[in-house]
Parts: C-alpha cells; structure tokens; sequence
C-alpha cells in the first residue's frame, strides 16, 4: 500500500511540428469536439453474418472483477443481446485474481463453451489455459482491451477492439478548446498496468504536439497501479500540483481515476482553474460534469460495446474472418449535453436507439 | 507470538542509584525517529527549496495522512491489548460506502447517514469481540474472517457501484482549512490522537489494556476483566475505523467498493514504527503520528524531486526498516555509554 | 504418586581421573546493563560430591547456572571441565555436551508441548536435527525412564495439565535421562547435574526421594550441584557448600562439621536468632471472614471450610491432594465446579477474581514468573495495578501518588533495588515476591489466600515476610496458606488442614502442629 | 498455560490414572474441519450433480490452487517459530518477474531464470532474518519493510509493465496431467507437504522450531539456538516465496508486478485455519492443505452455481470465521466428555 506513482517531466514537444498559432488549434479541435457531441450513427457495421447457426451455444465471460461495476453493466447487456439472439451467456464470478481466471477458463472448456471472452483480463497472462481452449477448440475473444489501431494478437486472431486512442485525444482537444488558446501544460494520470495506458498517453502527447496552441505538453505523468489508485492518486497530484504551479489540465487516461485526482485539485490549487478530462463514461464521473468539478468526459456506451463485443464473438464461433479496427463510438460529454445521458446519468444513454436494430439486421435475425 | 517488544523499557543503569529517573532526557532512543524525520526535512527542504517548505506543501503533507493516521490511531487500541485488528480498512470501506449510498441514493441528510455508518462499525466491532472473546480465537484469523464478510456486505450495499456526489457539506467540514491554512481532518486526525493518549497513558483503562497486552494472566489475577477489555478494544478499533471512512467520504467526496483495502499495511506500518518512538516498545499515539508524517515526509518529498514510483517503494520500505534497526542500536549504544557512567 | 530412587544405568565409570575437579569455574563475571549480578566468582565441584551453591536472593546463583547453561553470555573468567579449559563463551547447548544437565529455577518447560516432546529435545544433541527422529523408540526411552524413577505420568500429557509437582519431577527425571544418553554416546565420564531450587515445588517425600536418587548418582561417581534456601536440606545431602552474597563468592566449605548457624551467617554475614511464635487460637464462634461449603475442583471433592479474622490456616497434604488448588480455587481463578463461597456473609454466586478483589480477597499464586506480575513493565506500574481507581481524579489517574505509594511498599519490604523505574522482571524472584506481598497486603486485604508464599525466598526475606503477614493478622486478617513446606506451617500457621484425595482428612492446632505431627497426618491411613 | 482460563486438554485424574487417550480417534475435534468440508462437498454434489463431481472440475479445484498452498506451506515454517513473514507475497511476486525478465527480455533458459529467481528469494530470506535476530526485532514489521523494497525492485527489474511469453516448457512442466488428469503442480505442491511434515513431526529441527514459537526462554534454557532457528525459518519461508513464484509463471505464462499481492492474506487465512485440523493449535502442512482446498471447494462450488462473487466473499470470511468457532466447541465438548469419565 506504498506509494507507487511517478511525476516525470517529459521534454515539451518540438515545436516546430506544433500548430501555427494558438486560435488555428482552437478553432481545429472546436470542429472536432463539436461533432464528438453529436450522437454517433450506426452505419457501415461490417459484412453480414448468419448468427442463427449459433442458436444454443454457449458464451462463457470472464470479466477482471465481475464485483465491479463497470464489468457488471457490460456483461449483463451482453448477456441480454445474446439470449435475444438464442446463445446461453454465463458470466464467470471472477474475482480479480489470476488464479480465478484460470478456473474460468477450466470451467468454460469443461462445460464445452462455443467461445470464452476475456473481458478485461490479459490474455498474455492466460498463454496456457487459452492454448488448452484453442486445443479444445474454443475461441478465446479479448474484448476492450487494445485500441483498434491495434494489430490482433496471433494467440487470439478474433479480438473486439474500443476506441482508448479516441478517447484520449478527444478529452486533450477539449482541454485545448477549454484554455482558449493558452499553452495546455497537462498533468497526465496512467496506469502502466493496464493495456491501453501506454498508446493513451502517447495519444495525448501527439495531440498536445500538432493539435494544441505551441508550448503545449505533457507537464507531469503520474503512473499508479490500480489497487494504489486510492492511496497514491489524491497526494501525488497535489504534490505534482505544487511542483509545478504552470499545470492548467488534468488528463486522467481512467474517469475512476478523476475521483481521486479531484480532491487533491483542490486542495492543492482551490485557487487555480485547473479542469479535468477523461475517458469512459461512467455515471458517477459523468454526474461531477453536472456540478461542473469536472469539464468533459468521453463516453463510451456499455450496450453498443456489448454489441460489438457479441459481433466479434459470433465471427469467431463462425470463423467468418475479423474485421479490423472496428469498435464501439465515444461521445463527447460536456456540460451542454449531460443531460441527455439521463438524471443521474445511466451509463448507455444518450448514443440514439439505432444500432441496436441495425445489428440485428447485420446478423440476420432482424 | 507476542506482538508487543517485552525488553525491559528501562535500562538498569540507576538500579544501584535509587533515585528514580523520569526526566525528558531519559532514553535519547526515544527520539531516533525523530532525529531521522527532522534530518529528512533538512534534506529535501535544501533538495527542493521553493516547494517543499512551502505552505502549500505543508498543508498537503498534513492534510492529505489524515485518514490513515485516524485509522492507525484505532489499530493501536487492540494492539496495546495484544490483538490484531485486520478488517478495520474493511470496516472503513463498509462506512464510507454507507455514508454515500444513503446520502446519495436515499437522499439522507449527511450527518444521519455519517451516524448510521459509524453505528455499523461499532456492531462489526462487538461482533469481533465477540467471537475473539467467547470462543477464544486469535483474532488475526477472526478479523481476517470478519473482514472478508465485510467486503462482501459493502458491495450488497454500494450495488457494486462508485457512488459520487455526496453533500458538499462534509467535504466543508473536512477539509476546509481555517487556521494555518491546514485542512481540518488534520485537526481532527490530532485530537483523536490526544484522546487516545488520555486514554493510554492517563486512565486506568489504559494501564490496564496494557497489562492484558502483556500477560493475560497477571491481569486476570489483577481482577482485570480480560475479556471485557479486549472486546472493548476491538470494538474502539472498529468504531474509529469507521470514523475514518466518513472522514473518507469527506475527503473523497465518493465512494467504492475497493479503495479502503489500500490502508491497511500502511496503517500498520505507522503503528509498529509509531512503536519505536517516545515509547519504546509500545504502541503510542504521538508516537504513531510520527510515523505517518515522517513516511510521507519521505515520499511527497521524493514526490517534489521528481523520483520514480519505485523509488518511493524503496524509500518507503527502506525508511521502515531502517528506522526501526536505527531506533535499536541507538539504544544499545546509549545504554552502553550509561553503564560506562 | 511417587519418585523412587532408581537404578541409574549407563556411564558407571567413576569420576574424572586423580583428584582433578569435574568441573572448575574461576573469576566468572557477569553485569546486567552494567549491574554486576557475578563478580568474579569461583565455584569447584570434585568427582562424586553433591555441591551446594547458597545464598540469599539475587546473589547469582541462577546467574551462574544459566551461563554453564549457554543462556547467559559471561563477561569474563574461566571454565575448566576435567581440567580441560572450555572455551568462552559457551554456545547455546552450554557445557551439555560436557556431561551437564540442567533443571532450572523454573523448570525451563513449555505449557503447551508434551513431556515426550521435552524428553525428546535431548535426544539429538547438538546435531543439526534433520535426520529423522523414530518417534517409538523416543516413547520406549521415556516410558522406560518414567517407569523407572516410578513417576506415574503420560508422556503424552502437555505439561499444563500436570500439577506443579509432577512438572518438577518432569524436570528433573528428564535431565537424568538426558545424562544417560550423552553417557551411550561415551561422550563424557564423570557428569554434572545441576539443580536450581528443585525442592520448591516439591513435599517433604518427595524431596526425600530426589536426594535418594542424588546420593545415587554421587556413588557412582557423578556430581551434583544443588540451588537451595532450604538449609535442613542442604545440610542432609550436601558434602560441600559454595556460599554467595551479592555476587561475591564468600566461600566454601564441607558440610561435615558445620552447623546450620554456620552457614546462615556466611549467607547473610549475621547469626541467625530463630524465633518461634505461638499459635493464637480464634474462637470458634467468631464470625468466618471467608467460608467456604462443600466446594469441588479439579481434584478437591465437596470440603468446607471457615477462615476467622485473625488467624493463620495453613493447607497442606501430599503431591495431587489439591492442597495446591485450593487458594485458587477459592479466588475464582479455577473454575468451582459445585460449593458456595461466603466472604463476610455475602454470598458470592460465581467467584472471579475481579469481584474477589472487590470483596477485599486476595491470592498470591504460586508461579510468580508466569502469575505474579508482567515481567516487562516496570515495577511502578505493576505496584500500581490494583489501586487505580482509587487513585484517580474522575478519570485521570494521579501518577504521582502511585509512585509514592509504589515507593513506600518497596522501602517497607526492603525491596532492592528500591528504583520503582525499573523493569520488574530485573528483580530477583526474592525481591519480586517481597514487592508482590507489600502490593497485596497495602490493599488491606480481609482474606488473604497464599499458595507458596515463601517458594524459593532466601532465609532473611522469609522472616520478613512471616513478620509482615503475622503483623496483618493480628490486625484482624484473615490467611490461608498452601504449602508443602512443614517448617512454614509450623513458624505461622495457627491451624492446619491436611488434605488427602481432595477430602480433609485432618485438621492439626497450636502446640499440635510439628513437623512430625504433619508428617504423620499427611501419610495417614487413607493416603495414596 | 497457566491455572488461570483452564481448559486442560486432559484432567489431571486420567493422568494419575496414567494412559491418555492416543492413535487416531483421540480427539474428534481435529476433524472437525475435514467434516465441514465433506458436508460442503456433499451438498455441492446434491447441487451441482452434472459439474461439481466431474473429473474436469476436479482437476481444476486442485491445480488452480497449487501456488497458493506452496506459498501457505512456506508460511507456516515460521509461523510455527512464532514469526510473521509478511514479505513472502512480495517474494513471489518478484521470483516470477525475474523468471519471466530473464526469460523473455534476456533469453536465458528459463530453468536458469528459476534458479536466479529462487536465489534471490534465498537472499531475501537471509536478511530478513539476519535483521530479525541480529537487531530483535519484530519480524511483522521487518519483513513489511523489506517486502516493500521488494515490490519496490520489482517495479524496476520488470519496468512497471507485464511480461509475457515465458517458455512454455515451464508451462508444460506445471500444467501437464500426467496421472487422473490432474496438473502436475498440484503434486509438487502436495510432495512440498509431505516434506514440510517430515520436517515438523519427525527432525529435531522440527521439535526445536516448536520450542522456539512456543516460549524463547524456555527453549533457550533447553539449549536451543533461537535466533539461528528462526534466521533458518524465516529463510526458508523466503525461499519457498520464491519457489511459489516460479510455480506461478508456469501456470500464467507471464508475470506482472501487482498481482502476487493478492495471494497474502488467503495464504495467512490457509495457515490459520490449517492450525484448527489435525493437530489443534499448531501450524501443520496437512491442515493447511485441507484448509485450502476446503475454502476452492466452497467457491468453485458457489461459482458453478452461478453465486455473484460477492457472496463468495460471505462464504470466504464466514467460512473461516465459522470453521473455527467451530473446531473450538467441539473441542470443548468433547473435553467435557472426557472430564466427567
Ligand atoms: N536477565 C537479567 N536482567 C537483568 N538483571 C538480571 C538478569 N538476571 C539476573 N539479574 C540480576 O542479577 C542478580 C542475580 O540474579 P540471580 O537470579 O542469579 O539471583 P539468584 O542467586 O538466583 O537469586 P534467587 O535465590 O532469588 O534465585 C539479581 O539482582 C537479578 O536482579
Ligand atoms: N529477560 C529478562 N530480563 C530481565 N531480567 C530477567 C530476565 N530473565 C530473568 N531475569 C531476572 O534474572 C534473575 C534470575 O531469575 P531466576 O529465574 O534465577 O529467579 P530469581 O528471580 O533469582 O528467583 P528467587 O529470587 O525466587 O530465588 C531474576 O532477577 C529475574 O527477574
Ligand atoms: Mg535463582
Ligand atoms: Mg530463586
């Protein structure tokens, strides 16, 4: 329970490769975050596939820590999509171990699974248990795991891929729009435990470096684990606050992370503007949007994520072949438009009622 | 196996002269952690000139232990008696759940759910002692149980779920800062602290806790209620523990269902090095208080020095360690020169 | 139960060659955070003798045996065994491997392990341990050895199921048997055992059989080195005596010749003026401070009795008679199984501790490392424990009048050293028991139950400490006092129960109780 | 023990009388546990008749737990002097990195990263006990200190992030099912009992380490090495930290720098409520390894039947809690039973 985070003050960008002049970026990122506002559109989801085959297989899920509630509401949207589509859905009660994963796995190949998503586990750290499933023939699916830049893992050739890079380079556009000009000097919290940290943080310091007025960079990381995260986040900020007083934005790449990076703000800088940006959507970050502690927050849609979950599990029970680089959409949630996410916001409000027929249609069961 | 360092608090060198030494000077090991605090400061305070002394930092530093040095203040209850309480940060966890999900969700005034929540730790507590006592179970393994039970229960009542937004109110009460510019849990977090030492060093409580922490047995033949007493520790440690998920709440401002399990080894870490100050070979108040600020000391300032997250690891094991051997031998040293005397 | 005189085996090979000492120790020295407890002292025990090591409390008797025993390091001097020098400082298995065996002043054993466990410690010597132990072949040497010394206990018993007796002769038997098997192993020829207060625990027959066995080993040219405050002993079987005082050696000298006053002035450097008392008889009917109807325990079985102000009752009998539970017994600290107590009329429902102390009862137990007080804090607060509330302001406790108080007991009792800062486990169990009975006896006690009072106080303290309860007496105290010691009874206890099988089989008053007399009670008709 | 709280495991009467009750029925108490575990089992076959009893199940109850009972198995070596070791997670933690950084980021032969590994477990071991002895001081908060360093080296040995793709040879050697489909670490783990119960019941190393966790002075004045003991044990339990480690990248393939933490407080509740089988109150190998499979048969259970995971945790603690209460009445039954014949 010690103290495990990290400020590095990482070399400001060339900048040469920074935009012209601070109201250009502005402008640029306005247009960008304004269409990340509207609800996304369900087109163009793939080529069709025929799910009834599937009829009465059966889905095993493991998610890292089924008590959490982020995995919670994911597994039991996709639970309900696949009864609709007349699969069996078990979710595994995982626990957050390793060790109940691979119990998971052993009971998925036990109970012959059509397929094993690992919704959130490594499947680097599964390397023996998925090679048991792949001898039983059972496709393992990581699912939200790696950005959809990503290129598929070879153990696991059919992967549901989420828009991390999106979402760290929307929630830095708005820091940008947010300071109106002045130099984002922002302190960025990651958790280079988890998968997509690395490429989110390297998304935000490409985007401070051509998108952002000149003199934007990375001013601090701080890299907590997340078992540490409510221990360490709240006084590593503000010391990093303190160290250095230029900070103006606070990126945490998790919105989780936000609930602890907020109370160091302010204790820390009460008397500086310092506005926070993240990425995921969840409702109770979403609800500090309201009372406005917090600017913005990219949000994904656990349902439409479960759909594009669900899609790329049928594809591979089908081997039908992946789709690269799809995913779910992210929408940009500010103060203007919170309150279309419901009151108190509900995870999965506000991304329009289209898609979840058009992947219906998509699967030949509409 | 005893948890309380039974070498003799004093050394025999004034056996021979009767007259009875009690002055502040006494035992100069007393102050081996301070010295290697104070030492610390220097160094960072010449380290990162503007911003370590600053007030800013200062008020961090103080503000931000407040939590942990109130739950070590309730783990060295039981200790002082000879019992380990390890569900206390379960216990916090379960209060600040509480606190939010009935503010929150159930739209109760803040204080009632505050009430409520420490109510519920007190019940965990009388539930330990009770079982420690009546069956006479070490209670590493009854609170470890007890513990786990209580993870449990706080996801029934959070539903899983980080619940945010709890009232303003408490965050004011918390951590607006006065005086000096410190946040009150601060404030508070010093106060339980002079309770405590009341209560060890100035009730008859106290000194009886302490012969139950030594031998159970000559208390007993003391006509101490043994059991009582003990019940009665657990039950403050558990009580304190879930005071200090409300102060939690406040800090926070929300709640999940995970967070609190972070505390525990830091706040028995504090306790057993809290042990090696002021007075030496038992668990003390003030002397726990060091402890939390002289490990954040150390790592906020590695923190302004830009050091890496393993450093801090290092430091903060380190410092523990090295702490508590510096603590020995300064004694060895000083008793030796007193013999020579 | 009983302690027969054995036949020892093995090792019969008489003593060192020529005249040389078995074992020779000269300028021992040995300070406790800088309180010199040995002050270069010698001690030399000859082939074949029983060696007596006296002196009063805290002179360095045990200090001596413990550092021959590898516990303590010494800061000085020389160890010679069969002439050879030994090499300082001793590791931790001591002179064992020189054909040592200890029983320590407290026995040295752990509640929780089984005899057979104990026994089987000594079996492998200084090996590293790993090779496999052949647990039945351990069972038949212990029950051989049980069998032998006709020591009827299970070597499977943990020792805190055995009454204080059996665990001495548990003590000793074993350091026996542990001498016979270095003695397979031809490791030594002539062999030291080394006795620290072993007789405490243990009544008259008992003792008589234990020296039995001493004089046994000595004829077969085996030595024994025997820690005693008893000096009727000492002068039974002793050949030579080695007398300490404040860790200086005073001198030695052989049995033979001297007379009990001779060696009480080299303990003490003063004659010794014996003063019997004469037993004051309280009337029957005057009201019972502390009665006791029909009450049983672990062995005592439906007894009764009154305690009177102002009279001594001493409880004796043989070892498993009970004798030894019963002040516990009647202070709540065992659990009654049937009987009512009273104190001063009132009846006390389930007796504990706490509410006999409220009821101004007190017990003084036995096993004073373990019972009597928290060897790890200081002597104040240990002082102090039971007059907390009294001297506290609401809830504020009045430290300094606890000091006084502290100080006053200590001064009283002649306590040293008087430092009421030091760590109560610093002091010598002489000096622990005097500083226990003044903290008991300032609570001015109506009843007070002791078990044992005087277990291994040197001959100057034990005056005092009949001379203070005789004092609290006659201003109207009410004492009971278990003891296996008859010489204690007969210089305080104004009458005498004598117990068989748990049952009160006699009961001796004034003139009547003599050391004979109580001899005789104790092996009556009816006794097992 | 002592006259005071009586609860002799034999009244004084039969030991006059002179034989004890002895061999296997001696003492019901001591299976208790065992019977808790086949009621559980009983009613998961009634449960979940299809899955439960299957060979397929079987074999995952009993490989999936493998480092969980070695890591217990090496606790329970000072444990039974008396000492915590609460760095042995982070030993675990840190032999799997190094196996998987020297594998996989240098190239060695993993067989020669495992060797490393368990060195470095080994010297990890020999500090902390050289600081324990040679400073006496109380190994909870060493070996908290030292196990934070070792977090600490870590985080640096495999630079913050998970490794993956160790040679999967040590995969095969763990996870392969030669005999009744059951992986072989299962019988590593299972041969590591046996040894570490010769160890305890059948060497003087084992009697004397009983001494030692039962009363340092007692077994001081037996002539006992205490400190070179419990320097020994506490090594041991290091190295054995380590060996679990290795074990432990077999079975994931990979090692990362968080989740060894995990396997602490489940491996003190094992030891713990191992102590309450077979032999009552004294840490012992079999009881461990009943108690770990006692507490898998449980979850798996409650997992097949599809429970949350929260009631998991209710069936953890409360398992615990309620095994041990329970062993304890029964005893104190059945010592009733004895007393009154
Ligand atoms: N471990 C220790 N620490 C401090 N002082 C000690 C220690 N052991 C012995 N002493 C002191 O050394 C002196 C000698 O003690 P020792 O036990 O040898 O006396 P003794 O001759 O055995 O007395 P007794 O007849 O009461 O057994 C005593 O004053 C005692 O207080
Ligand atoms: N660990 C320790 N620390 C301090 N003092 C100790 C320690 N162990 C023993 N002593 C002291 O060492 C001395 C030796 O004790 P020992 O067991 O010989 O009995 P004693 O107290 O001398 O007995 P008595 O006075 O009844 O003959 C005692 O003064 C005891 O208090
Ligand atoms: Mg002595
Ligand atoms: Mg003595």
């Amino acid at each position: 329970g010690s103290s495990s985070s990290s400020t590095t003050s990482s070399s400001a960008a060339p900048s040469g490769s920074t935009s012209s002049s601070g109201t250009d970026a502005v402008a640029a990122a306005q247009a960008t975050i304004d269409a990340a506002k509207a609800v996304p559109s369900a087109e163009n989801l793939g080529t069709a596939i025929d799910v009834k085959k599937l009829a009465g297989k059966t889905i095993y899920s493991i998610p890292i820590d089924s008590k959490l509630e982020f995995y919670q509401v994911g597994e039991k949207a996709m639970k309900a999509i696949a009864e609709k589509a007349g699969l069996k859905y078990i979710t595994f009660p995982s626990d957050g171990t390793p060790t109940s994963y691979q119990q998971g796995i052993a009971q998925a190949i036990a109970a012959k699974a059509g397929a094993i998503l690992l919704n959130g586990p490594l499947p680097e750290t599964l390397a023996p248990q998925i090679a048991d499933a792949k001898a039983a023939g059972i496709p393992v699916i990581p699912l939200h795991l790696s950005d959809k830049s990503a290129t598929p893992r070879t153990i696991t050739p059919y992967e549901a891929f989420a828009p991390f890079n999106d979402g760290a380079k929307l929630s830095t556009l708005y820091s940008v729009v947010d300071l109106k000009g002045a130099p984002v000097k922002a302190l960025v919290i990651e958790a280079s435990g988890t998968g997509p940290s690395a490429g989110m943080v390297q998304t935000i310091k490409d985007t401070l470096a051509s998108s952002a007025p000149a003199g934007s960079a990375v001013a601090a990381e701080i890299n907590s684990q997340v078992p540490q995260w409510s221990t360490d986040i709240q006084p590593a900020v503000q010391s990093a606050l303190l160290k250095d007083p230029s900070i103006n934005a606070v990126i945490p790449i998790y919105d989780s992370m936000a609930l602890f990076a907020i109370p160091g703000i302010q204790q820390a800088a009460a008397d500086r503007t310092i506005g926070v940006y993240s990425f995921n959507g969840t409702p109770a970050v979403m609800k500090l949007i309201k009372d406005g502690t917090m600017r913005a927050d990219v949000a994904e849609n656990p349902d439409w994520v479960a759909y594009v979950n669900l899609d790329t599990a049928f594809r591979g029970m089908l081997d039908s072949g992946p789709i690269a680089g799809v995913s779910g959409p992210v929408r940009l949630i500010d103060a203007s438009n919170v309150d279309e996410t419901g009151n108190p916001p509900e995870s999965g409000k506000g991304f329009g009622d289209a898609y979840p027929a058009a992947y219906q249609k998509l699967w030949g069961l509409g | 196996m005893s948890i309380v360092d039974k070498t003799p608090t004093e050394s025999a060198d004034n056996v021979d002269a009767g007259r009875v030494r009690r002055g502040f000077f006494r035992e100069p090991e007393r102050f081996a952690l301070i010295g290697v605090w104070i030492a610390l400061i220097i160094f960072f305070v010449i380290m990162v000139p503007q911003t370590f002394p600053s007030t800013a930092n200062l008020s961090n530093m103080l503000g931000s232990q407040a939590v942990l040095l109130i739950l070590a203040l309730g783990l060295i209850i039981p200790l002082r008696a000879g019992d380990y309480d390890l569900s206390i940060a379960s216990v916090l966890t379960l209060s600040a759940v509480i606190v939010a999900a009935l503010n929150v969700n159930q739209g109760w005034p803040v204080w009632q759910a505050a009430i409520v929540a420490v109510v519920a730790g007190f019940a965990i507590g009388v539930l330990n002692g009770f079982i420690v006592t009546k069956f006479d179970i070490d209670p590493f393994i009854v609170t470890l149980g007890i513990g786990t039970v209580v993870v449990g229960i706080t996801y029934i009542v959070c539903n899983s779920a980080t619940i945010s937004g709890v009232d303003r109110i408490l965050s004011k009460v918390m951590l607006s800062k006065p005086f000096l510019s410190i946040p009150l849990d601060f404030y508070y977090a010093v106060a339980l602290c002079a309770v405590v030492w009341y209560l060890f060093d100035f009730t008859a409580f106290g000194q009886r806790l302490l012969f139950v922490g030594q031998n159970r047995d000559v208390a007993r033949l003391n006509g101490v209620a043994v059991s009582r007493l003990r019940w009665i520790a657990l039950t403050c440690s558990a009580t304190i523990g879930a005071v200090a998920g409300v102060v939690y709440v406040g800090t926070t401002g929300s709640a999940d269902p995970v967070s609190g399990a972070g505390f525990l080894l830091p706040a028995f870490a504090a306790s057993f090095l809290g042990s090696t100050a002021l007075r030496i070979g038992r668990f003390n108040p003030w002397g726990t208080l060091i402890a939390v600020y002289f490990l954040v000391t150390g790592i906020t300032g590695l923190q302004l020095m830009g050091a890496q997250q393993y450093v801090q690891q290092l430091f903060y094991g380190g410092a523990l360690v090295i702490a508590v051997i510096l603590s020995k031998i300064v004694r060895s040293r000083s008793e030796r020169k007193r013999l020579v005397k | 139960m009983s302690f027969a005189p054995p036949t020892v085996n093995g090792g019969g090979a008489v003593g060192a060659p020529t005249g040389l000492p078995l074992l020779q120790v000269s300028h021992l020295a040995k300070a406790f955070n800088g309180v010199p407890a040995l002050r270069e002292v010698d001690l030399e025990i000859a082939a074949g003798e029983v060696h007596g090591l006296l002196g009063a409390n805290g002179c360095g008797k045990s200090t001596l045996i413990k550092i021959l025993a590898g516990f303590h390091q010494a800061d000085g001097g020389r160890v010679l065994v069969n002439g050879e020098e030994v090499p300082l400082p001793l590791g931790p298995r001591g002179l064992r491997d020189h054909g040592m065996a200890f029983v320590h002043q407290d026995l040295g054993l752990a509640p929780s392990s089984t005899v057979l466990e104990h026994m089987a410690l000594d079996s492998y010597g200084a090996s590293p341990g790993l090779r496999r132990v052949s647990w039945s072949s351990e069972v038949a040497r212990v029950e051989e050895l049980l069998a032998r010394f006709e020591v009827r206990i299970d070597p499977h018993a943990t020792i805190d199921t055995l009454s204080p007796v059996q665990r001495a002769m548990v003590a000793v038997v074993r350091a026996v048997g542990g001498q016979e098997l270095l003695a397979d192993d031809g490791e030594s020829t002539g062999r030291i055992l080394v006795l620290d207060e072993p007789t405490v625990f243990l009544p008259r027959d008992e003792v008589e059989l234990l020296f039995a066995l001493l004089r046994r080993l000595k004829a077969q040219g085996d030595s024994v080195l025997l820690v005693s405050h008893d000096l009727d002993e000492v002068l039974a079987v002793t050949d030579r005596v080695t007398v300490f005082r404040d860790g200086r050696l005073v001198g030695s000298r052989d049995t033979e010749g001297s007379t009990r006053g001779d060696i009480v002035q080299m303990i003490l450097g003063a004659r010794d003026e014996h003063v019997p008392h004469e037993a004051t008889t309280v009337s029957d009917d005057a009201v019972p401070m502390l009665s006791a109807k029909s009450i049983s325990g672990q062995r005592i079985r439906d007894l009764s009795l009154d305690l009177r102000a102002g009279e001594v009752v001493g409880v004796t009998g043989l070892a498993g008679s009970g004798f030894e539970e019963l002040p516990e017994l009647l202070f709540g600290a065992r659990r009654l199984r049937s009987g009512t107590i009273e104190v001063d009329g009132r009846r006390v429902s389930r007796p504990s501790p706490g509410e006999m102390m409220a009821l101004r009862v007190v017990l003084i137990p036995a096993d004073r490392k373990a019972e009597g007080a928290a060897q790890g804090l200081t002597v104040v607060e240990n002082l102090a424990l039971p007059f907390l509330t009294g001297h506290s302001r609401g809830w504020r406790l009045r430290w300094r009048e606890l000091r006084e108080l502290a100080q006053t007991i200590c001064r009283r009792l002649n306590v040293v050293p008087p430092n009421v800062e030091l760590t109560f486990g610093n002091l010598s169990g002489g000096n622990q028991q005097k500083a226990l009975l003044g903290k008991w006896l300032e609570t001015e006690p109506v009843v007070m139950l002791l078990n044992e009072p005087t277990q291994g106080v040197d001959i100057g303290a034990r005056r005092e400490i009949f001379r203070l309860i005789r004092a609290a007496v006659s201003d109207g105290m009410a004492v009971l006092c278990a003891t296996s010691d008859y010489e204690q009874l007969v210089e305080m206890a104004d009458r005498v129960l004598v117990l068989q099988n748990g049952r009160l089989q006699h009961e001796l008053t004034g003139a009547d109780i003599t050391k004979d007399s109580l001899a005789a009670s104790v092996y009556s008709e009816g006794a097992a």
